[in-house]
């Protein structure tokens, strides 16, 4: 452990990118070199930041460390306030790694204003690290929508065919949910003034989260969150953007929006909405659990029928991210880190699993499952990393999908058998569609379609197994040895439950 | 010669009769103005409605209003009017059509408008309304003028600046630009009109 | 006249004699557009720094006494409000002044008329915003809206301004009777032309329910004609015709010029005049701000023709304001119908700078004559002209209500007051923040347009001119810098918040 | 049957205690592990470029052989850990509040005994598939996945909890689906692999609720504490009965998932489109025990649910004999073993189901040998004639190969019971106990699978070694004996298969296998309250015996009668009458009684429709709910702007109809 | 009658709804001012009306009919201006005619 004392990391792990972009902006876009460089160089300082806040970072304290509060709008008690607990810690970690590899695996596909898309992948890494970091509303909500923007034209400008509908969908979806959760924080922020008489604090998450607000406000406060995080994750029936969204993002996009921004909406519930309304979450949770193990179920069965390798993913995204929820809204520990531990995994998994497909796209400038085949043989290195996370994706032990699925199983059962015996179901389905898909694209003889291709099909490459090679490596550690994780999920997980009060009871079975 | 107090016959005031030939006047007038089927007639109409408006004005005793309504509108707005119509009348012929095709809904929509305001106005005990006019001196108003609104007063000049240069500035005929200058046929295609 | 009413009155007096002096100039040295714009730059900002640093002589800038203090035998007054508005009034026309010559010089349009007749707007303005007498009130109103129609018609030899400016100015006429009307009726049952006065009187009819039909009635008239001049929806049909027939530095103006104006007017007619009986057309108001957005923002969905597209937002920005308005008509304690002044006064700067920036970027765009106003002519611009594509995306994204822009942080002071409020003016802020929603639609096409479609095949490079350029930096920065610079937010807060407390004063 | 009421006072030391592991044995534990894990690891990043792939996997695992060999020596002869068994954490693997599974190993008897087979089986197989995948360019896969394999059995045998069991229990399905699917360029083999695959992951959907019940119950998964704490619990009345019978339930759900019994069976026949030495490996000696062993190791928790058991042993005794009727008539010879595989384990849950557990685990042990023998004989066979697996395309291959042939009749005659082969003394336990547990039902079907058995195997020696050649005329010439490497295994095997019965299951009784699990079995035989009775090989047990050795020989000599032995002729067209009599019997048990075709319907082509269907509701339902807002707001926009007619008359004319709404509104709303 | 303020009144709000109906029903550009010029002499009325029967004015109403007929004389101006000007385009005074913009 090092101690860091009077340095603000986390100030610079969220404005590195900041400057890195600020840099490119700055650097002739003809110079594709120079800008590669730089980004991939900001990308990996800021990782570099955030392992030291894990080298710095005390386990055993339960409160928020390297905490940095700035006045900023004084007026109404706004803070740049940040800090860092277990969860912010795993899910930022998670960012900057995912982030300088998808800058790296964007090397390769993007050949258009490489300068631009480096700059607004650099933003769009900020909103993420802010939303992970802030512990003010207020500067929560900005992070939360300032990631929007870049993704917005990252989908938009380097997307796929029909990438202007899919942004757009994209952005109205998730701008609907977040508006409505604007509402929610600038009434949560008045009703501690009002009760307070001071808006000191009055958008302070740990100022707010002891206090009892009345419940009918929590509910509604709650709903406007819950429209917000549920969109993000995302949670049937809130979840036909992200199929759209991911069909179109280019590669690295796709990485990013499965790898980090629908954690946003787990993070969301965890940090915010539960602490902020425990009354509210309690009463909703049976209904979230229902809602949980429909897309758990039915994203998995839908993904069975998928034509489209990126579809199918997406699909599966919906139906791993609904273990988040359920494990979320169970309210036990078990569940709870099961559901942080699923989603360091999913970003890292799904995120791996999507690098694959950008490499064969990239190859054969096609997606569809039926016109693959025989990959395994052709490429024999992919297949064995496609294979890899794919059954790291089916929740293989030893693999880091694992544990976090069983977690929330257990966590589950604990409240109610019956849910968990629905979720569980999700082991069949869950093989069945990744299996099935792997065979059609992996095994028997090569389609007509590769054929043709002959030696432009050419297996995976330095740079792209340098990308992966990390993922893979997170894999198997994260399965062999999750405590990686879990212990410093530990504290602030028993501290989420202990702020919520009395186990989930009644509300299912 | 000295009338007597009331009209004979009738028992009713001259101010009354003056009040009610008056009203004739501009409401008939006003009616001409807008049902005219020659616009050169309804401004010749309007010029009779303000007139009777300033007898209203001499009846209540505003007499300084009554003078400036003759001087401003009965001479200055009319004509300018008048002469605008000459203007915009001298190529194309007295339209067929007077009214719009939405005249009856119009004609539906501004009795109601009248009829609320009338209801309003008959309905409302106005609270610090004498029941006769009172005198007022032109001293009192041109002590208002010069001092309390000496401001607005100020203001309404640089009003009327304004509109003369606007006024100008629009109503004068540029040397027109030869046709064949590019940036004048691109001008006129600039807004809207392209695809 | 005293010295103090000599220095309330200064950046008036200034503003005017530029007007002034831009015809003047424009005589001496004829077709000299330059030296017109650098005047009229120069004179503002110096206008400016009066209002500004005469302060400590009037007793302004935090010396200036809440109640502020009134000139002219009470018909004018100078407080928080009147400064701060003030100040927004200029920096429209400082930026409109930038904006135009790159639009008007190709076109062969006269700089110093332009200048000037600005100048008799921004005049009026300026009177509106400190007048505390109906007539006063009345002529500032006639002084802002008369030049407006002769600026909408100032590209007289093109179909379209012409057109656009008759039908500003007849409909235009029709609500200022209707205005001159209502002003008669409340001052008939009054018996004052005075703001103070009319409260006073009014102070009576505190509760909701026992208006006399002539007062309501009047009230009515001024409601109607209010909207009309601020756009709402069902008065707001002229809005898109002027719009996108007005020369685009124009339309620039006309969309946050004769509406913030408007709102001064509805400060010091309905707020400072009409306070005490807000219960009675408070809901009325906030009936109206939902439907205006709503339709505004619906209206400009499918619209292909960015000026008219951005009309019909400037309609839903007006709906958002009003919510400002309807959270000090229904809000139960004086902090909170504080907080709703606030939120209108806040999201107007915020308002101003990003859709004056907005408009300048079409203007910009369309400084090479047969540049059309469709959003297909902003294909390709983010590679065309890389820093005019961020500008305008920066401005769009403020008009959505995107962190950290100003216009971000004008929704949220709103939706704060709102939710204050509660009660109704919750489901107003839901309502309001569902149109945010519904906005990012339109606006977004516009990215979309920018930076994911092809150029035509014949589309050549955009060149800015300096002013513009000069503008257009103003205006980003503004954006930017409101909300997310710690100083210069608060003390806007401060500002407007204070600004809104000298108002209420008075109610 | 006996209901469980001797609990109280046996519950101290009902229980084997546990030891910590001294340090060499820790080490050795993990080494068993570790090496082929090594030798997996290595081979993935080596093996292509190795000329000879097979050097690191096959060494590392004859090593972990003797290791093996070495503890199982210390534990079952010399005793040394007491009738303890012996553990240790290596780290906590899960830690999340009160759920902290640690990663510990477990050593006891029956883990020797499992080591063992596994170990011992998993040599030989190394070694035969050094041979047999001689001329296979990517056969370093091959090795890499047999290490992979043999890691994740250890892992499952030495695991000291349910979750880590579970693990292991993934990883074989792992290593069967790569192997199965080895060569994956056979759209067959790619569908088998995925096939065992999902099925497989049925039963472990049962098996993950069971632990999941375990823990929620009891908030621990190691074993020893589960097994004390489960029956306490139910002792005390923590937990209801229906509780305990549905844990050994859904437990039992895992183990006929794993261990292919019905209706979960359907993986296992067409498992056998891997190369042959994995399905002798893992579909035959290792793997598909994986299930007996997991009741076996929960005996403590089945003998408390008495109805579970009975259930176990319905199951198994249905898929003996339901299995058996399909081996009946398949042309596929690993076919025809696999179903016998299916039969035979089937034996083995039946022993369970009655009780007796130490039954189940010597035909565990003894059937790992003889099938493990007799999947390779057919291998070498395979590899004879050239990659062929029809029977009626052979025949007549006695003498052209004669080590397999010997090798494999000792199996046969093994399987079908004949004594003093390996299958005679466990098949005899297996039925004696039922039997005399109670349950005649069991008993008698037994027999008759027992019959069976020796019937399709000896049709399968006919149809491959006597008779007339049937092989094609192109081979024929080339038809060789397996190399060394090959038929050395067969041999060992072959030994083992005639000895090992007698070596554990002598003296009848009190036998060797007997000893070495009784202190496993100790706590569940209590509980059940069976009691040993005593031998009786002149009484009723030597009835048993003739019985059954009957039913077997005639099985046999019908076998040898139609499909010939030796120099006996066969008599197909007796064969063909005899089929063409009952054409339905015969197609039903040719084509597995549709049970693939039901499964074809069921799940691909109703569940494809279910998904489909599902799918079309998600693009048009939901999304069509989100983009039918979309488009309606548009249109809603669209008809707003109709209003803008652009005729200000019109205009005015709205201003004008707006005043009189708000003035009415006004009026209406503040005047009295 | 000529007494009393409410005569005035509704003389001036009949004139006022006259004006009215002339604006919505007219084609005419100067029609249609005029039309305004009516309502806002109709405006004039009530307010000099009111100005003379409330002492509380004090003349007041006067004095605003006076600005009130300036600001009509500025309108009037800019409007015939505009006319004019749309006139040499359009070469029609007619409004209705006047719809290129729409939607």
């Amino acid at each position: 452990m090092i101690s860091l004392s009077g340095i603000p990391v986390l100030s610079l792990i969220i404005f590195t990118p900041l400057v890195g972009a600020l840099i490119l902006a700055f650097v002739p876009g003809a110079n594709v070199r120079a800008v590669k460089a730089i980004a991939l160089g900001t990308g990996l300082v800021a990782f570099a930041f955030s392992i030291v806040a894990v080298l710095g970072f005390h386990i055993g304290d339960p409160g928020f460390q390297y905490q940095e509060t700035v006045s900023w709008i004084p007026f109404f008690g706004i803070q740049y306030h940040v800090g860092m607990d277990g969860i912010s810690l795993a899910l930022v970690v998670l960012t900057t790694l995912l982030s300088w590899i998808s800058i790296l695996a964007s090397f390769g596909p993007i050949k258009t204003r490489t300068k631009e898309y480096m700059i607004s992948f650099l933003a769009l890494e900020v909103g993420m690290l802010g939303v992970f970091l802030a512990l003010d509303l207020f500067l929560f909500y900005i992070f939360w929508e300032i990631v929007l923007v870049p993704m917005y034209l990252i989908i938009g400008i380097w997307g796929g065919a029909n990438r202007i509908y899919a942004t757009i969908k994209f952005v109205l979806y998730t701008l609907v949910g977040s508006l409505l959760m604007l509402v929610a924080i600038l009434a949560t922020a008045f009703a501690y003034q009002s009760a307070t008489g001071s808006w000191n604090g009055a958008f302070d998450l740990l100022t707010l989260k002891g206090f009892g607000f009345d419940t009918t406000f929590q509910l509604f406060s709650f709903l406007a969150f819950f429209l917000a995080f549920a969109i993000k994750v995302p949670m049937w029936p809130f979840h036909t953007w992200l199929p759209d969204a991911h069909v179109e993002a280019p590669t690295a996009g796709s990485v990013i929006l499965a790898g980090v921004l629908l954690k946003l909406g787990g993070y969301g519930f965890l940090r915010f909405a539960l602490p902020l309304y425990p009354q509210a979450a309690h009463d909703l949770a049976g209904i979230i659990i229902v809602l949980s193990l429909i897309a758990i179920i039915y994203g998995a069965i839908v993904s069975i029928v998928q034509p489209d390798l990126k579809k199918l993913i997406a699909y599966s995204s919906v139906s791993h991210m609904g273990f988040v929820t359920l494990g979320i809204f169970v309210f036990t520990q078990q569940g709870m880190q099961g559901a942080i531990l699923q989603m360091v995994n999913h970003g890292i998994i799904t995120g791996a699993l999507f690098l694959c497909v950008g490499i064969l796209y990239e190859r054969t400038h096609d997606r569809r499952i039926a016109n693959m085949g025989g990959l395994a043989g052709r490429m024999p290195v992919w297949a064995v990393l496609f294979g890899f996370f794919i059954f790291a994706s089916v929740g293989l032990p030893g693999l880091a999908g694992f544990v976090g699925e069983f977690l929330v199983f257990v966590g589950t059962f604990a409240v109610s058998p019956v849910a968990a015996a629905v979720a569980v179901f999700v082991m069949i389905f869950g093989a069945v569609y990744l299996l099935w898909m792997f065979q059609r694209v992996a095994f028997v003889e090569p389609s007509e379609f590769l054929r043709k291709l002959g030696h432009h099909l050419t297996d995976i490459d330095r740079v792209e197994v340098l990308t992966l090679a990390p993922l893979f490596v997170l894999t198997i550690v994260l399965g062999v040895y999750p405590a990686l994780v879990l212990d410093f999920i530990q504290q602030p997980v028993t501290q989420i439950l202990h702020d919520l009060g009395a186990p989930l009871t009644g509300a299912l079975l | 010669m000295a009338l007597p107090q009331t009209v004979p016959y009738l028992g009713w005031s001259w101010d009354d009769i003056v009040f009610l030939v008056l009203a004739g006047v501009l409401l008939g007038s006003s009616l001409m103005v807008v049902m005219s089927r020659n616009i050169i007639r309804s401004g010749l109409f309007m010029v009779l409605a303000f007139a009777g408006l300033a007898g209203f004005y001499a009846l209540m005793g505003a007499t300084i209003v009554a003078a400036a309504q003759v001087l401003i509108y009965v001479g200055a707005i009319s004509v300018l009017i008048l002469f605008a119509v000459m203007l915009t009348q001298s190529k194309s012929g007295p339209a067929s059509l007077v009214f719009h095709s939405q005249a009856w809904a119009a004609a539906i929509a501004s009795l109601v408008v009248g009829l609320l305001l009338v209801m309003s106005v008959m309905f409302t005990t106005w609270p610090l309304a004498m029941p006769t006019p009172i005198e007022q001196s032109a001293h009192d108003v041109a002590t208002l003028l010069f001092r309390d609104y000496v401001l607005a007063f100020e203001v309404i000049s640089l009003l009327l600046l304004a509109a003369v240069i606007g006024g100008i500035y629009l109503a004068r005929r540029d040397i027109i630009p030869d046709p064949g200058d590019p940036l004048t046929r691109l001008d006129a295609a600039s807004d809207g009109e392209g695809p | 006249m005293t010295q103090n009413e000599w220095l309330a009155i200064a950046p008036v007096l200034i503003v005017a004699g530029l007007a002034l002096l831009v015809i003047v100039v424009d005589l001496v040295w004829p077709r000299r557009p330059a030296i017109v714009t650098g005047a009229a730059v120069v004179g503002i900002i110096a206008a400016m720094v009066v209002t500004v640093a005469a302060g400590p002589i009037a007793g302004l800038s935090g010396q200036l006494p809440l109640e502020g203090q009134t000139v002219f035998n009470g018909t004018y007054i100078q407080d928080q409000l009147s400064v701060y508005l003030d100040l927004l009034f200029m920096a429209i026309a400082l930026l409109t002044i930038l904006f135009a010559p790159d639009y008007l010089e190709p076109r062969g349009l006269p700089m110093a008329e332009f200048t000037a007749t600005l100048l008799f707007a921004i005049t009026g303005a300026m009177l509106l915003a400190g007048a505390q007498d109906l007539l006063l009130l009345f002529i500032g109103l006639e002084l802002l809206v008369l030049p407006g129609y002769m600026l909408a018609g100032f590209a007289k030899r093109d179909g379209l301004s012409t057109e656009g400016a008759i039908k500003y100015f007849l409909l235009g006429s029709f609500s200022s009777a209707i205005l001159l009307f209502g002003l008669a009726f409340v001052f008939g049952f009054t018996g004052t032309t005075n703001i103070h006065g009319i409260a006073d009187q009014l102070r009576s009819f505190t509760d909701s329910g026992n208006l006399p039909v002539g007062l309501a009635m009047g009230l009515a008239l001024l409601v109607t004609a209010a909207a009309f001049k601020i756009a709402a929806v069902p008065f707001h049909y002229w809005t898109p015709d002027a719009y996108q027939g007005s020369p685009t530095p124009v339309t620039g103006y006309l969309s946050v010029g004769p509406k913030v104006a408007a709102f001064a007017l509805l400060l010091r007619l309905f707020v400072e005049a009409l306070g005490p009986i807000r219960a009675d057309w408070g809901l009325v108001i906030g009936i109206l701000a939902a439907v205006t957005m709503t339709v505004g923002n619906l209206a400009a969905i499918g619209q292909d023709n960015i000026k008219r597209m951005l009309g019909y937002s400037s309609i839903a920005h007006t709906g958002y304001i009003m919510v400002g308005l309807a959270v000090f008509a229904a809000a139960p304690d004086p902090a909170t119908q504080a907080a709703g002044i606030q939120g209108v006064l806040f999201y107007a700067l915020a308002y101003t700078v990003m859709n004056l920036g907005a408009f300048a970027c079409v203007s910009a765009l369309q400084r090479r004559p047969g540049v059309t106003s469709q959003i297909s002519s902003f294909a390709g611009l983010g590679r065309r002209a890389p820093l005019l594509g961020v500008a305008m995306t920066l401005f769009l994204l403020s008009l959505v209500g995107i962190p950290p822009t100003a216009g971000f942080f004008g929704k949220a002071v709103i939706i704060l007051s709102a939710v204050q409020g509660g009660g109704w003016l919750t489901v107003l802020a839901v309502i309001l923040m569902l149109n945010a929603a519904l906005a990012a639609f339109y606006y977004l096409r516009v990215v979309v347009t920018m930076y994911m479609r092809e150029p035509a095949e014949n589309a050549r490079p955009v060149t800015i001119g300096t002013p513009t350029r000069v503008g257009l930096l103003l205006a980003a920065v503004a954006t930017l810098a409101i909300g997310l610079l710690p100083a210069l937010t608060g003390s806007m807060l401060d500002w407007t918040l204070s600004a809104a407390r000298s108002l209420l004063l008075g109610a | 049957m006996v209901p469980p009421v001797f609990f109280s006072e046996a519950a101290g030391q009902a229980t084997p205690a546990v030891a910590a592991a001294g340090s060499a044995e820790q080490l050795l534990m993990l080494l068993l592990l570790v090496l082929p894990m090594a030798g997996f690891v290595s081979t993935t990043v080596l093996g292509r470029r190795m000329g000879r792939p097979w050097l690191i996997a096959v060494p590392a695992i004859i090593v972990v052989w003797a290791i093996a060999s070495y503890l199982a020596f210390q534990a079952l002869i010399q005793g040394a850990f007491g009738n303890e068994a012996i553990s240790f954490t290596a780290y906590e693997w899960i830690p999340a509040g009160d759920f902290r599974i640690p990663f510990n190993l477990f050593l006891d008897n029956l883990t020797a005994v499992m080591l063992l087979v596994v170990t011992t089986i998993g040599m030989l197989v190394h070694v035969y598939s050094i041979g047999y995948m001689a001329h296979d360019p990517s056969r370093w896969r091959f090795f890499a996945y047999l290490n992979l394999f043999m890691f994740s059995m250890l892992l499952l045998v030495l695991a000291g909890n349910y979750l880590l069991v579970f693990a292991a229990w993934e990883l074989v399905g792992l290593s069967s689906y790569l192997l199965i699917g080895f060569w994956y360029h056979k759209r067959s083999a790619a569908l088998a692999s995925k096939k065992a695959f999902l099925v497989n992951r049925v039963g472990d959907v049962g098996f993950a609720l069971g632990i999941m019940a375990i823990w929620t119950t009891v908030g621990t998964l190691d074993f020893e504490a589960v097994f004390k704490l489960l029956p306490a619990a139910l002792q005390v009345g923590d937990i209801q009965q229906w509780m305990m019978i549905g844990i050994c339930l859904l437990l039992f759900c895992g183990a006929v998932g794993k261990s292919a019994q019905f209706p979960l069976h359907v993986w296992l026949p067409d498992a056998m489109e891997g190369p042959t030495p994995v399905s002798a490996l893992i579909h035959a000696a290792t793997m598909v025990n994986a299930g007996v062993y997991l009741i076996a190791r929960s005996s403590p928790l089945f003998s408390h649910a008495p109805e579970a058991l009975i259930l176990v042993a319905a199951v198994g005794i249905f898929t003996a004999i339901f299995a058996a009727s399909i081996a009946l008539t398949q042309k596929d010879i690993k076919r025809v073993l696999a179903y016998s595989t299916l039969s035979q384990l089937g034996y083995m849950f039946a022993a369970l189901g009655v009780g007796a557990w130490t039954a189940a685990i010597f035909h565990l042990v003894t059937h790992g040998i003889f099938k493990g023998l007799l999947f390779l004989g057919s291998g070498s066979v395979i590899h004879g004639v050239h990659e062929e697996q029809d029977m009626d395309r052979m025949g007549q291959l006695r003498r052209k190969m004669p080590i397999t042939h010997w090798t494999m009749l000792i199996g046969a005659l093994a399987i079908s019971g004949i004594p003093p082969l390996a299958g005679f003394f466990s098949k005899d336990e297996v039925l004696g106990e039922a039997f005399k547990l109670g349950f005649q039902w069991v008993w008698l079907i037994g027999i008759v699978v027992a019959g069976m058995t020796a019937f399709y195997m000896f049709r399968l020696m006919g149809k491959t070694f006597y008779g007339e050649s049937h092989v094609d005329p192109a081979v024929e010439p080339h038809v060789h004996e397996s190399p060394p490497s090959m038929t050395v295994p067969l041999i060992l095997l072959a030994i083992l298969s005639v000895i090992a019965g007698a070596v554990l299951g002598l003296p009848f009784g009190d036998s060797t296998i007997t000893r070495w699990l009784e202190p496993v079995f100790h706590p569940a035989l209590e509980t059940a309250g069976v009691h040993e009775s005593a031998y009786t090989i002149f009484g009723i047990d030597g009835i048993l015996i003739l019985i059954s050795v009957a039913i077997a020989t005639i099985g046999m000599v019908v076998g040898w009668r139609l499909f010939g032995f030796f120099r006996a002729r066969a008599h197909l067209d007796t064969v063909r009458e005899l089929t063409a009599r009952m054409p339905r019997l015969y197609l039903g048990s040719f084509r597995k009684w549709y049970f693939d075709e039901l499964n074809d319907l069921l799940f691909v082509r109703v569940g494809g429709v279910v998904a489909n269907g599902i799918w079309w509701f998600d693009v048009h339902v939901i999304d069509g709910a989100v983009n039918g807002i979309a488009n309606a707001t548009q249109k809603a926009g669209d008809e707003i702007r109709q209003v803008q007619t652009g005729r200000v008359q019109n205009y005015a004319l709205g201003i004008a109809i707006g005043l009189i709404v708000v003035a009415v509104g006004i009026i209406f709303l503040t005047t009295r | 009658m000529s007494h009393s303020l409410d005569a005035y009144l509704v003389l001036s709000c009949i004139m006022f709804a006259i004006g009215t109906f002339g604006f919505l029903a007219r084609r005419n550009a100067i029609a249609m001012l005029m039309c305004v010029e009516i309502m806002l002499n109709g405006v004039n009325l009530a307010i000099v009306a009111f100005g003379m029967f409330t002492p509380a004015l004090a003349g007041a109403g006067q004095v605003i009919a006076l600005f009130v007929m300036a600001v009509a004389a500025a309108e009037a101006t800019v409007g015939l201006a505009i006319v004019i000007a749309i006139y040499r385009n359009r070469r029609t005074p007619l409004v209705d005619e006047y719809a290129s913009m729409r939607e």
